[in-house]
Parts: structure tokens; C-alpha cells; sequence
């Protein structure tokens, strides 16, 4: 029997940077098959190409037995094949069910969008994420209102609507908390006994031993192994993605912060989607948020930075009540904020990597005049104490894999000596050596004095970092877990706990 | 050959080697085209072109879509207001200057609060205040272009200063450093760059974006009005629709010079260049012998085809 | 008798054309005198022919007597002037020329008037010489009536070389530059044909070239044209189309309202429909006479003239 | 809040609302408004300017702007008239031969602007102003002044009427009949998915270029429509005609609700739009305001019914 997709010695240059240099997958009919891999190691670039939204500079795609050659994203659709985008490819203004037909629309005979017919189908697929769709989702609903994770559901919904024989999610569960991951599994099983493939592209290894049948391994543009998942295990398949660097993490220290005065005290704060939230931050400390997505806590963490609005509540910075309306007033006492949307929160596309980290330096230090040339020792020295690879501080920050480009973004931080580091998310679709390499980082700034607010969308970096979790729920602080508490089971128990 | 390329699509060397073509074409069709003289005089045309495309520029460069259809205008209303405070007189260009860049720079800051507060799109905001102030010239003027400019003004822009240059390129230059120092040496030339690429992150970064975008607007009708003022120091008196002829145009230098209408690149002296490209096409256009349709055709196609050499936008498939 | 006269005027870029409705306004005021009462509906603002066409149906609709119009096309208006002669209302165009036979014309014969000053440039050159002209707006047809005019003249005389046609649609700014193009390409001009307003610039460019001693070229009736031209002892010469015009057609409408029959054979013109009144002309003899009838106007006055209503009844009508 | 929910993705109803106060205040001003000769005269005046504000909807819902449709109406009406006037009958023959050598000539225009913009990706606003000069550069070329009268058959069917009602009317309840097939076709899903998010569509599978190039071509047909009436109203070519419509159908388009940026709106707004800027224009006339003021007026109540249109539309 044949392959339902093979891709052999494929190869893409984006100018002069090598993207993929020698990529092959083999992907049986019926399998869930993992790529995994470091960032910029090209993995969505090589499902682009299978996808034909990228144009490859030479290999073979080959699908059923017969080479492929794509010269747009409609000939693979017609060709069975379907990819989730990592960075989605939703229309924002557009309703979910004109997003998940679009381009397919049912017609009626005289050639009119039916859209009763539209709207039956939309709903019964729409119907299958219900128990974990959350509020709003519903097929009328504008995209554009819709949470990160509801997206998420509706690309994936896009895609299967698409009846593809090949199916390839590149980061499909980035955004999506464990029981809309256990129902998305679920639904992958059921299409995989129905004879569908799939390429499933993770950085959360757990999701790939769970689900993949066979796991290929990418590094710099080349795929370097093969596995099958039930004949190895996790260590072997990280060691093959990032060479012999090692990046396991100890836990934090546990250290005794009660002497301490307090840093930063937020008192009764209300807001939009904040209900009495109180906490104090000690210097030094690392305080996590943990709980389910889109609890509050990156409200929080907005809010404390100025961009979104606070309706109620007092924030104390060394016992003194301040009230910051904007990110600059924030930025100047001494916030700083890293997003895990770098595309929209952070990354001054088409501006040099210089500019990217100074910009912020200058608001601290209410610089007026600038002197390029006097900053530029001092940022690539940040910039080089994260192991950040960059050509120079001249390239444009759009040459940066995405790992690399977040270095960049802490580094805009760091040249303002931040008294509280505000990080919301910030790993998101980052591989692990990069993130090792950021928690050492975090933990050096705690120890050099900074306190840090800390929200991951995953429990085991709250585990390995955090001196202390404060768990939300509907915008209300639920648990406070201690050093000695934080376990797997705990967090996910407060998580529910009062959901339920 | 990537670095040849990569070269020949750099705004500024096209920009470049197109003025030399121009000058090559000019040379070669009349004897004698690109001779001191003419150069000067192309030079003092390009330089009016050239002031009202800086504030085109930073408005464009700051994104959001930014561009600044009131120029026109405002220009206009410069040359009015300027006129009428002169009124001939040498003693008054100070206060011509003062008036006519005052009043230009309130109209712009109004319509930047109106791209920033009510966020309006800048085109939409800008082709309106364009009829208002287009009204207003009516009203003040009933259509008389009452003023005239100081005699010192007029041979400050038309006869040569020193070098054989008149006053206003010098003008010109010192602008053009002005430009230069803002965008390349001050804090908020970085931010009009990282407000033009990514407003959200900018604010992020703790850019006053709302307060930066009404400045360039407001730059940009101050340009314009001290154009209006060039503008009557070049003809001696005005009529109210005096500066419709440079609306289009500094949209254009600026595109030539390198900018991109998405915002957040490019440099003025990418738009110097692109502003002496246009008006040099135009001068070696109305030596051509050639029905004016003819004309137009030569012209609409240089466009397109400095267009297409580096105006282009993004492919989608990569 | 009391009428209703609606006054459509197109364009308001010019001091000219606010003269033109200011006389006209005096005009209609005048009428008081004799017992007739005219109240006028002005429409006068920018906008293109359709704009125009809107204007005239709003007249209509709101039953004027009589549509004084100074139109922006001469044959786009024929379906609407149609409809206005069915609803009985009496429809006279001035300054531009009409093809309905709906509509009479009262005012200059462009033709003519480029005749006469192509005429005086020839004159002056002894029939003999190279020379450019500038003209307005490419496809304006009193544009092409005014080339068509010049051109008739200086065919007849073999001696003459048109070295440049160039267009600077009626802007003083761009008639200056234009002119210094010209200036550059052709160093031996000796005579310059330029209409209106474009003849103060071309005469700017012209002085700043230091070349007023041996360019001859026409002028324009500005009062302070005239007065640079006095002073500077220019070689000029220049065809009026006075402002005066639209107050000469109204004077012809109230007459036509209150019943005179028009004299047989007094229309002429392409279309029949043109009653053509004097055209004034101003040159080195009597500029100093223009000068003093011109004494305490303001800059912007233009020489003018109107066919008062005696005159119109005496010449025009049974 | 009820309010804000009923309008979203409605704006047009504030469009709408803002018509009908301007009908009531230019009847207030001009008794005679509603008799069908006034009514008729009015919606000549204002067809143009409707028809071509609705084919630059889809252009900007695209996420593209045409700033050619002015010289395409002139161009179009040029090769009209000189068709017509080249067969030299008066019959209908000849008319017919002349309206689809302009349509012709319209789909040319918009399939050059779609080329340059979405296959050579050119720079939209530059780009089509660029076209806008060549195109009436040809247009000079083809009649150099204005003349050539169209035979009075055309003119005077265009100002008739038709089973009792004027043919003007018919042309206006065959625009929104038109919009109102483009609207229930996917194609305006493509066109606005194109000007919503054009990297998310073009993954999506859509023919992205192939629909701005519709776009395109649906604006110029529009203006040649918008030509042909024009041609009607004014019965002869001209060169220069049509030299305001691009910013006014811009304008138009706006006040009708449609996002500059592209991805939301309706053309049914933009002839909303259309009717609205007509109608300040007659209130003004009808105000009876001082010549002086009558441009600044125009340009403020036309200023502010743009930002308060933006304004509503963002709620
Ligand atoms: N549009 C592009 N232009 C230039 N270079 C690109 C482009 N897209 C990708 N690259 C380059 O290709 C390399 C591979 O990127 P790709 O997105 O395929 O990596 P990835 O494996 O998907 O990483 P991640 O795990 O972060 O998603 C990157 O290093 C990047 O530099
Ligand atoms: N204009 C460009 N020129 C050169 N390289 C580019 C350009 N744009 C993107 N890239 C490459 O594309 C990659 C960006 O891809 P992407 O954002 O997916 O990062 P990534 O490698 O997937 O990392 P991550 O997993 O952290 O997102 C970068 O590695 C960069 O090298
Ligand atoms: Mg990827
Ligand atoms: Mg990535």
C-alpha cells in the first residue's frame, strides 16, 4: 500500500536563510505522525510547502503514489490536502461560519451562497467542541470576538470541514486547555480509524506521545530521525531535536520571602474581567498564575502594565499607591511586559533588531537624543547573556526565528532594569532549549532583585519556576499554592475545584 | 549578482539613477538641458515639491495607513495668509512665516485628532478637512487672492544666493537635516518607526502613539503652510487653489523616495530624490514636443514603471 | 415687474470670476432704478459638469425666469437647457459658448480675442521670430477656441516658428515653471503667447531670466500685471475678456424677459447662438490710460467692460 | 446597548437615518420636492455618483481603492460618443454599438488596474492615479475637446420614461438589483475575506488575485454605467468629464459604512452614501446661503457626516 504523503530531500531558501535543507517525511495512510523539532527548525515551513502556500526551491511531494506539483493553496485542498495554520488563517471581521465554508461555500442552483445550508453544516461541526467551546462560540459569532483558544477550535473545524485525507496541525493545540486537547484527540482518533492522516506538529511532547504513532525529528532545516512512538521515549526524541545540549530544569529553590517588604501589593483590583483580585509580589520572588486560559490572568497582567483599564482597587509599588493608566506610566515605575503574541504585542516588523530592543529604553530613561552607537555594546551584551542568535543588531527582526525573536523582546526589558517583570505567556511556541534557556534568565533576574509576575498556559513551567501559583478562575484568585504544594495534581485540582 | 540586484531595488539608487536618466533623456533631446542654470531653477521647483513631501513622508511613515490629502490646501491657505500679512512688505515675512505655519500647524493637529481621537482613516479625514479648509479659503478670500509677497521673499526663492543657488535650497537642506535628525538621532523618530510598524507594540513599549500620530499631522500642515509660503514667494501672489497641483505629487515623491504607504520605512532623502525624479520628468516632459496626451502617457507610465521597479507590495506565495 | 435670475458659475478659483458675480450683482441692482426688481439665486462653487447640471435642475425646480450661466462644458448641457426652454425659462450663457439652440450666448468670441493678441505678438516680432505658447487646460474648449485662434494667425506668417505648445492649465505657479522649462530648452525664443493669469509667471520667469529686454510676450489685465508691466517697461500686449460679462448677459436676459424681440441677424458664432460683444485691448499705447481708469482698485481688479442696457437695447434688439 | 447590537454590521441605518433628515430639511426648504418631475430631476443628478460608489465598494471591501474612475467615465463617454458618431447613423444600431464599445472599454480599465494592482502588485493609490492619468491621456487622444453630440434618441430615452416610470428610476432599481445578486453571490465573500485578512484568504485557497482583478472590473463597469448616464444627461463627449467622482465615490463609499481598510461593508451603504452627499448638496443650494459660505458649509457638514459615520461604525 502506498503512502498517503511523502515528502523527499525538500529544500526552501527565504534569501539567503536556509529554511529547510533537507526535509523528508513519510506518511502512511491512517497514522498520526509527529514532527517535531526545535524553532526555526522548519517545520511549518514544511507544511506550508506541502500545502503550497510556500514554494519550494527543489525535493518531491508525493501523494498517493503520484508527485505533486502545487503552485497554490487551492490545488492542495483539491489534492485532499489540509493544514492548520500555526498563526491560523481565520478572516477576523468574517462570522464562524462563513470562515469555516469560505471559499466553499454550498450553493444553490442559481448560483447563491445557501445559507441555510451553510449555516445546518457549520452548526453540526461546530457542534462536536459544545462542552468545551466556552462562551460566545457560536457559528453567528464574529471571529474577531472570539478568545485565542475559540480560534484555535475554529481552524481546526475549518480544516476538518474540508474533508481531507491528510490533515496537518502545526501547533493546533498551542492555545487549548487539556479537555479541549482530550476532545480534540478524541476526534482525530475517530478520523484516523476512518483512513485520514495526520501530521501533528507540537512543542508539548506529552500531546505527541499521547496521540502520534510515529514521531520524525527536525533540526535545522533536515530531518535527522525517525521513530516509532511506542519504541522510545521522551528523552531520546529531545535529545534528537536539540543535539547534546542539556536543559533539564531544577526546580526553583524554595526560599522564605516573609521578611521581605513587599514590592508590589495589589489591593481589591477590578476590572473588565477581574473580580477583587489581591496579592503582594516580594523582591526576588517569582509569583505564577496558574488556572485555565482566559481566567483573568493575562487581564491582570494588562492591566498592571496600563493596557487595559483597571475599574477598581489600589496597586502599591514599595508601599506607595501608584495609578498607571498607560504602559508608559508603567513603564516608567519600573514594569516591564512580555507577551506571548510577539506578532501582535511586541515584534516592530521590518525594524532592525537594535531598534526592536532600544525602543523601550528610551521611554524609561526619557531619552530625547539618541546616539545608536553609544547603545549598541550594551544591547548586544543583553542581547549575547540570552544566547540570542542574530546576524547583527542591523538585521530586521523579521530574519529571527520566533524563539530568537522573544530573546530579542526580554532583552527590550532588561536594558530597563525592570523592579517587576510582567511575562504573560511568554513561551508560547518556543522549543525548549530556548526556554531553559529563559527560565535560567527569569531566575537570575529574581535573584539579582526583580520580582516577577509570572502567567504560563502550561502547569509544568509554573512547576519548575515559580516560588508560589496564585490559581484564577473567572477573574477571581481561587487557590494560592505554596513552593511545597505545587504539584501537577494540585494545580489542575484548583484549576476545577470550583469551576465544577 | 543577488548583491547587484539587491542594489538596483535600493529606493535611493533608483531614485538616483532615474534623475540621471532625466538628465540624460533632457540633455540629448534639448542641448544644453541639464546646464547650472536649469538644474538651479528644476532644483527650486523640486524644493517646494520637497517641503510639503516631508510632512507627507513622516505622516506615511508613522502607518496606520497615514497619508495627508489636505496638503494641498493647506498650501493654499499658507500662501493666503502669508500674502496677506506681507502685503508686500519686507519687514513682515517673519510674521507671514509665523501666521501661515501657526494656522497649518493647528489645521494638521485637528486632523490628526481626528485620525487619533475619533479615529477617522486618515484618508477620509484629511480629503474632508480638504473641502473645509478649500470653504474656508472662499470665505476669507471671496475668490480674491488679496496679499502679495514681500520683494525679499520672492528673490529669496527665485534669484540665486550664493553658488548660483537661490535661498530656498538652502532652506531645503537644512529641512532635509532637520529630517534626518529627528528620525535618525531623537527618541521620537525611533517611535514614529515602531509606531509605523506595529502601533500596539509600540504603546506596548510606552510610545505615546495617539500624541506622536497628532504631531506628524501636525508637522505635516506646518510643512505645508510654510510650502504656501514658498509657494507665494515663487509666483508673488496667490489664488486659492494655488496648492491643488501638490497633493497627488507628494504622495508620489514619497512613494519613489522609498516609503511605503504600509509606513514604518524609509527616509527623507529617499523623498529629496524622489521629489527632483518627478519634477524632472515633468521638465523634460514639457520640453518633449508632444501633444499634451502624449505627454500624459509618458507620464503615467514612468510612474508605473518606477512603481513596479520597487513600489511593490508583498507576495503572498513565497 | 419682479424676476427671478439664477447666476451658476463653476469654478470660484479666480478673482475673475468673483468680479464677474459682483458686476453681475451690481447689474441686477441697477435694474431697481428702472422699476425692475431681480432677485438672484447664485450658485457658485466648485464642482464639475454634472455638479453644474445639478445646479441648473435645482434652478429649475425652484422656477427661475431666466439661468445666467458661465458653463463648464459647452455641449454637455444641451439635454438640460432643452428641458429649462420647455419649462419656459430663458437660458443665456456667458463666457463660454453654448451648442444648444435652447440657449443664446452673450459674451466675448474667444477666437477672437487669441486672434487679437497673436495679432500684436506678431506685429511686434515683424512677423518674424521663434516663439512658445502656454496654454490652459488641454481639452477646455475655450482652451482650444483661443489655440485654434492663435494658431490661425501666426500660420500667416511663414517666418514665425512655434518652437513649443505647452499646457499650464491656467496656474500662475505652473505657468512660471512651465515658462523656465521653456526658458531652458529653447535659448533663442523672441515672443511668448500666454492667456490669463499664466502670463504674470511666464512674465516672472521671463524677468528672472533677465530676459525682459528681448522676450515680447502677451499680458494679462490684472491691475498689478499692469503696473509690474509699467514699471518694468515690458513688451506686452493683452486681449481683454472683461469680468464685466456676466452683467452684460444679465442686462440682455431682463430685456428678452420683458418682451424685446432680438434684431434679425445679430447672432453668429459656430452654433448661431452667439451675440459677441467688444473685446478691449491693451497694449504699450494705452496701458498708461488702463492704468488711470484703473486708479484706486485694488491688485485683483481686471479692466472690465459691460454692454450697458441701453446699449444692449439699442444693438441687440428690435 | 440593544442600539449598538442592532447596528453592528448595520450602518447603513445611520446612513440612512441621515438621509432621510436631509430629505426632510430640503423639503422643508423646497415645497415642491416631492412632486415626481423634482424627484426624477434629483435622481438624475444623483445616479453617477451612486453607480460609481457602489463598484468602488467592492474595490475597497477588497481592501484595494480606485482612483481611476473619474477618467475611466471620461474615458469611456469619449469612445461612446466617437463609436457612435464613427457609424454615423442615428439609429439604434449605432447607440448599441457605441454603449458596448464603452462597456468594453470599462472591463479594459479594470482589468489593467487589476493587473498592475494584484498580479505586478503595485502600490493601489498610486498605482490607479497612475492609470487615471494614462486613461484620460487616451481619452484626449480620442476626442481632444469636448463636441460630438450622441443622437437625441439616446438622450431622450435616457430622460424619458418607461411602463410609467422614468427610465432613470429603472437604471436605479437595476443597481440595487444588481448589488443585491453580487451580494447573495460568493464571490463578495471571496472579495471581502480578500480585503478582511489577504494572507488567512489566500492560505484559505482563494483565487486572491483573480478576485481583486474581479474587483477591479465590477468598479469599472460600474463607472462605464455611471459613463453611459452621464452620456445620456449630457448627450456629447467630453474629455474632462468626471474629474470629482473618484474622491466623491470614496467619500461615498464611507459615509456608507464600508471599512477603508477593506473586509466589512455593503454596497447598498455606499448608494446610501452617494445619496447623502447629492442631498447636502441640494440642501445647501436650497438654504439659500451667501456664495461665500456655500463651499465651507458643504465641506463641514460633508466632514462631519464622514467622522460621525466612522464613528457609529466603529460601535
Ligand atoms: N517567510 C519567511 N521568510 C524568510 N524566512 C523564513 C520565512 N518563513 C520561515 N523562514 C525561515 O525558515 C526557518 C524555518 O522556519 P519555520 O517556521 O519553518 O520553523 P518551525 O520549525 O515551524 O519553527 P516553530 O517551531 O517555531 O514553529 C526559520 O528559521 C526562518 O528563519
Ligand atoms: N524577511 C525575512 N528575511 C529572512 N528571514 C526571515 C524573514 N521573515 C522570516 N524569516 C525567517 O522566518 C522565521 C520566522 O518563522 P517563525 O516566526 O515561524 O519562527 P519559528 O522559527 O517558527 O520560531 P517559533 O517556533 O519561535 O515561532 C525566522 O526564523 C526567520 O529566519
Ligand atoms: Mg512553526
Ligand atoms: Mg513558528
Amino acid at each position: 500500500m502506498t503512502a498517503a504523503l511523502t515528502a523527499r530531500s525538500v529544500q526552501k531558501r527565504f534569501g539567503a536563510a536556509v529554511a529547510l535543507s533537507n526535509a523528508a517525511l513519510t506518511l502512511e495512510r491512517g497514522e498520526v505522525h509527529a514532527l517535531v523539532g526545535a524553532n526555526g527548525c522548519g517545520k511549518s515551513t514544511l507544511s506550508k510547502i506541502i500545502a503550497g502556500t510556500v514554494q519550494r526551491d527543489s525535493g518531491d511531494i508525493v501523494v498517493n503514489g503520484a508527485p505533486l506539483v502545487l503552485s497554490s493553496p487551492a490545488e492542495a485542498e483539491a489534492n485532499g490536502i489540509s493544514l492548520f495554520y500555526q498563526e491560523l488563517s481565520l478572516i477576523p471581521q468574517m462570522s464562524v461560519e462563513d470562515n469555516i465554508f469560505l471559499g466553499r461555500e454550498p450553493r444553490n442552483g442559481a448560483g447563491f451562497v445557501d445559507r441555510k445550508a451553510l449555516a445546518k453544516k457549520a452548526d453540526a461541526l461546530l457542534q462536536r467542541f459544545a462542552p468545551v467551546a466556552g462562551r460566545g462560540l457560536n457559528s453567528k459569532a464574529r471571529v474577531s470576538d472570539l478568545s485565542p483558544d475559540q480560534r484555535q477550535i475554529v481552524e481546526i473545524v475549518k480544516v476538518l470541514a474540508r474533508d481531507p485525507d491528510v490533515v496537518i496541525f502545526d501547533e493546533a493545540t498551542a492555545a487549548l486547555d487539556h479537555r479541549q486537547v482530550e476532545l480534540f484527540f478524541r476526534i482525530i482518533g475517530e478520523m484516523k480509524d476512518k483512513g485520514v492522516s495526520f501530521l501533528f506538529i507540537s512543542h508539548r511532547l506529552a500531546e505527541v506521545f499521547a496521540v502520534c504513532d510515529r514521531i520524525t525529528v527536525m533540526r535545522n532545516g533536515e530531518s535527522v530521525d525517525d521513530f516509532v512512538t511506542a519504541e522510545t521515549d521522551m528523552d531520546t526524541v529531545v535529545r534528537a531535536m536539540v543535539g547534546d545540549i542539556a536543559h533539564d530544569l531544577d526546580p526553583a529553590p524554595s526560599t522564605d520571602f516573609t521578611s521581605a517588604s513587599a514590592r508590589l501589593v495589589v489591593q481589591g483590583a477590578r476590572g473588565q474581567r477581574l473580580q477583587d483580585v489581591s496579592f503582594s509580589l516580594r523582591p526576588g520572588e517569582i509569583l505564577g498564575l496558574g488556572g485555565l486560559q482566559g481566567q483573568g490572568q493575562s487581564i491582570l497582567l494588562q492591566s498592571l502594565f496600563g493596557a487595559e483599564p483597571l475599574t477598581g482597587g489600589r496597586v502599591l509599588i514599595e508601599g506607595r499607591p501608584v495609578v498607571v493608566r498607560t504602559p508608559r506610566a508603567a513603564v516608567r515605575h519600573g514594569f516591564g511586559y512580555v507577551s506571548g503574541d510577539r506578532g501582535r504585542d511586541s515584534a516592530l516588523q521590518g525594524r532592525s533588531i537594535f531598534e526592536n530592543m532600544a525602543i523601550a529604553e528610551w521611554v524609561a530613561e526619557r531619552r530625547r537624543l539618541v546616539w545608536p552607537g553609544r547603545l549598541q555594546a550594551r544591547l548586544s551584551e543583553i542581547a549575547q547573556s540570552l544566547n540570542t542568535k542574530y546576524p547583527s543588531l542591523d538585521a530586521p527582526i523579521d530574519a529571527l526565528s520566533g524563539g530568537n525573536q522573544q530573546k530579542v523582546f526580554i532583552a527590550r526589558w532588561l536594558a530597563t532594569n525592570p523592579v517587576v517583570l510582567l511575562l504573560d505567556d511568554p513561551t508560547k511556541g518556543i522549543d525548549l532549549a530556548a526556554k531553559a534557556d529563559f527560565f535560567r534568565l527569569v531566575r537570575n533576574l529574581a535573584a539579582a532583585g526583580a520580582a516577577v509576575l509570572f502567567y504560563s498556559s502550561e502547569d509544568a513551567e509554573l512547576i519548575g519556576l515559580c516560588h508560589r501559583v496564585l490559581v484564577f478562575n473567572s477573574g477571581r484568585i481561587v487557590a494560592e499554592l505554596e513552593r511545597a504544594e505545587l504539584t501537577s495534581f494540585n494545580l489542575t485540582g484548583a484549576a476545577y475545584g470550583s469551576a465544577a | 549578482m543577488e548583491r547587484f540586484r539587491r542594489l538596483l531595488t535600493e529606493p535611493l539608487v533608483l531614485a538616483s539613477l532615474a534623475i540621471l536618466v532625466l538628465l540624460g533623456v533632457g540633455e540629448f533631446l534639448s542641448p544644453g538641458f541639464a546646464r547650472g542654470g536649469q538644474i538651479a531653477r528644476i532644483l527650486t521647483v523640486s524644493a517646494i515639491l520637497g517641503l510639503v513631501s516631508a510632512g507627507q513622508a513622516l505622516v506615511v511613515i508613522g502607518g496606520r495607513e497615514g497619508i495627508d490629502l489636505s496638503v494641498g490646501a493647506l498650501i493654499s491657505l499658507g500662501a493666503l495668509v502669508a500674502g496677506n500679512v506681507m502685503s508686500g512688505e519686507n519687514g513682515a515675512i517673519f510674521s507671514a512665516i509665523l501666521a501661515a505655519g501657526g494656522l497649518a500647524f493647528v489645521i494638521g493637529l485637528v486632523n490628526g485628532m481626528g485620525v487619533t481621537l475619533v479615529r477617522i482613516p486618515p484618508l477620509v479625514m484629511t480629503l474632508g478637512m480638504m473641502g473645509v479648509i478649500q470653504g474656508g479659503l472662499v470665505v476669507l478670500s471671496r475668490g480674491i487672492p488679496s496679499g502679495n509677497a514681500a520683494p525679499a521673499l520672492m528673490t529669496f526663492i527665485n534669484r540665486p544666493l550664493v553658488f548660483g543657488l537661490p535661498g530656498v535650497l538652502f532652506v531645503w537642506a537644512l529641512v532635509a537635516l532637520a529630517m534626518w535628525f529627528i528620525l535618525r538621532r531623537t527618541a521620537l523618530g525611533y517611535a514614529i518607526y515602531a509606531m509605523g510598524a506595529n502601533e500596539r507594540a509600540a504603546r506596548l513599549c510606552g510610545v505615546r502613539t495617539g500624541l506622536v500620530r497628532t504631531l506628524l499631522y501636525g508637522l505635516s500642515g506646518l510643512m505645508a503652510g510654510l510650502t504656501g509660503v514658498c509657494v507665494i514667494g515663487y509666483t508673488g501672489n496667490s489664488f486659492i487653489s494655488v496648492g491643488d497641483q501638490y497633493v497627488l505629487p507628494s504622495v508620489i515623491a514619497v512613494v519613489i523616495g522609498g516609503v511605503s504607504l504600509a509606513g514604518g520605512t524609509g527616509g527623507y532623502f529617499g523623498v529629496v530624490l524622489g521629489a527632483i525624479a518627478l519634477t524632472l520628468l515633468q521638465s523634460v516632459l514639457t520640453t518633449l514636443q508632444l501633444e499634451f496626451w502624449g505627454r500624459q502617457l509618458i507620464f503615467g507610465a514612468v510612474l508605473l514603471g518606477l512603481m513596479l521597479l520597487y513600489g511593490r507590495t508583498k507576495r503572498l506565495r513565497v | 415687474q419682479d424676476y427671478t435670475i439664477g447666476l451658476s458659475n463653476g469654478w470660484v478659483g479666480s478673482e475673475w470670476r468673483t468680479q464677474m458675480i459682483d458686476e453681475a450683482k451690481a447689474a441686477a441692482e441697477a435694474w431697481k432704478e428702472r422699476g425692475v426688481n431681480i432677485e438672484l439665486v447664485i450658485q457658485s462653487s466648485d464642482v464639475d459638469v454634472q455638479g453644474q447640471i445639478g445646479a441648473v435642475r435645482n434652478m429649475m425646480n425652484q422656477g427661475v425666469d431666466a439661468i445666467i450661466i458661465n458653463p463648464n462644458s459647452p455641449t454637455a448641457f444641451d439635454p438640460v437647457f432643452a428641458q429649462a426652454a420647455g419649462a419656459g425659462i430663458l437660458v443665456v450663457a456667458t463666457d463660454a459658448e453654448v451648442s444648444s439652440s435652447d440657449a443664446i450666448y452673450v459674451g466675448i468670441d474667444q477666437t477672437d480675442w487669441a486672434r487679437k493678441s497673436a495679432q500684436w505678438l506678431a506685429d511686434t516680432l515683424k512677423g518674424k521670430g521663434s516663439i512658445v505658447t502656454i496654454n490652459g487646460v488641454a481639452g477646455n474648449p475655450a482652451n482650444e477656441m483661443r489655440v485654434a485662434g492663435y494658431r490661425e494667425v501666426f500660420s500667416k506668417y511663414p517666418d514665425i516658428k512655434v518652437l513649443n505648445e505647452a499646457n499650464a492649465n491656467w496656474d500662475q505657479a505652473q505657468g512660471q515653471q512651465t515658462m523656465q522649462n521653456l526658458l531652458a530648452t529653447y535659448p533663442d525664443i523672441d515672443g511668448v503667447w500666454v492667456q490669463d493669469g499664466m502670463a504674470a509667471g511666464a512674465w516672472r520667469a521671463i524677468d528672472a531670466a533677465g530676459k525682459t529686454d528681448t522676450i515680447a510676450a502677451t499680458g494679462e489685465i490684472r491691475k498689478d500685471f499692469m503696473d509690474l508691466w509699467s514699471s518694468k517697461h515690458l513688451n506686452s500686449g493683452a486681449s481683454v475678456n472683461p469680468p464685466g460679462v456676466m452683467a452684460s448677459a444679465l442686462n440682455v436676459a431682463v430685456l428678452k424677459l420683458q418682451g424685446k424681440e432680438f434684431k434679425d441677424g445679430i447672432f453668429a458664432g459656430k452654433y448661431g447662438n452667439a451675440i459677441y460683444i467688444p473685446i478691449p485691448f491693451v497694449d504699450n499705447d494705452n496701458l498708461a490710460d488702463n492704468l488711470k481708469a484703473a486708479e484706486g482698485k485694488p491688485g485683483y481688479w481686471s479692466i472690465t467692460d459691460t454692454v450697458s442696457i441701453d446699449d444692449a437695447e439699442k444693438n441687440y434688439f428690435k | 446597548m440593544t442600539l449598538a447590537n442592532a447596528l453592528k454590521g448595520r450602518v447603513w441605518l445611520v446612513t440612512l437615518a441621515a438621509l432621510i433628515v436631509l430629505v426632510i430639511v430640503n423639503a422643508y426648504l423646497q415645497s415642491n420636492l416631492f412632486t415626481p418631475r423634482v424627484l426624477k430631476s434629483n435622481l438624475t443628478v444623483f445616479l453617477p455618483l451612486v453607480l460609481i460608489a457602489v463598484g468602488q465598494t467592492y474595490v475597497i471591501l477588497a481592501g484595494d481603492i480606485d482612483l481611476s474612475v473619474g477618467a475611466i467615465v471620461a474615458l469611456v463617454n469619449v469612445v461612446t460618443v466617437t463609436v457612435i458618431a464613427g457609424i454615423g447613423t442615428e439609429d439604434a444600431a449605432a447607440v448599441l454599438a457605441g454603449i458596448l464599445a464603452g462597456l468594453a472599454t470599462g472591463v479594459a480599465c479594470g482589468l489593467f488596474n487589476g493587473f498592475l494592482v494584484a498580479a505586478l502588485r503595485l502600490q493601489p493609490i498610486v498605482a490607479t492615479f497612475a492609470t487615471g492619468i494614462l486613461f484620460s491621456g487616451i481619452a484626449l487622444r480620442v476626442l481632444p475637446t469636448a463636441g460630438l453630440p450622441v443622437p437625441a434618441p439616446y438622450w431622450r430615452t435616457y430622460a424619458g420614461g418607461l411602463f410609467a416610470l422614468p427610465v432613470v428610476l429603472w437604471i436605479f432599481i437595476a443597481v440595487l438589483i444588481a448589488v443585491g445578486i453580487l451580494g447573495a453571490r460568493p464571490f463578495l465573500r471571496h472579495l471581502t475575506a480578500v480585503g478582511g485578512h489577504r494572507a488567512a484568504a489566500f492560505q484559505t485557497g482563494l483565487a486572491v488575485t483573480r478576485v481583486r482583478i474581479g474587483g477591479y472590473v465590477l468598479a469599472a463597469l460600474f463607472s462605464a454605467v455611471a459613463s453611459l448616464c452621464l452620456t445620456g444627461e449630457t448627450a456629447s463627449g467630453d474629455p474632462l468629464m468626471g474629474g470629482s467622482l473618484a474622491l466623491g465615490s470614496v467619500s461615498a463609499v464611507v459615509l456608507g459604512g464600508t471599512a477603508l481598510s477593506g473586509g466589512s461593508g455593503s454596497a447598498f451603504g455606499s448608494v446610501l452614501g452617494a445619496l447623502v452627499i447629492g442631498m447636502i448638496g441640494n440642501v445647501i443650494f436650497f438654504a439659500g446661503l451667501p456664495f461665500e459660505y456655500q463651499t465651507l458649509v458643504k465641506g463641514v457638514i460633508t466632514l462631519a457626516a464622514l467622522a460621525g459615520g466612522v464613528v457609529i461604525a466603529r460601535r
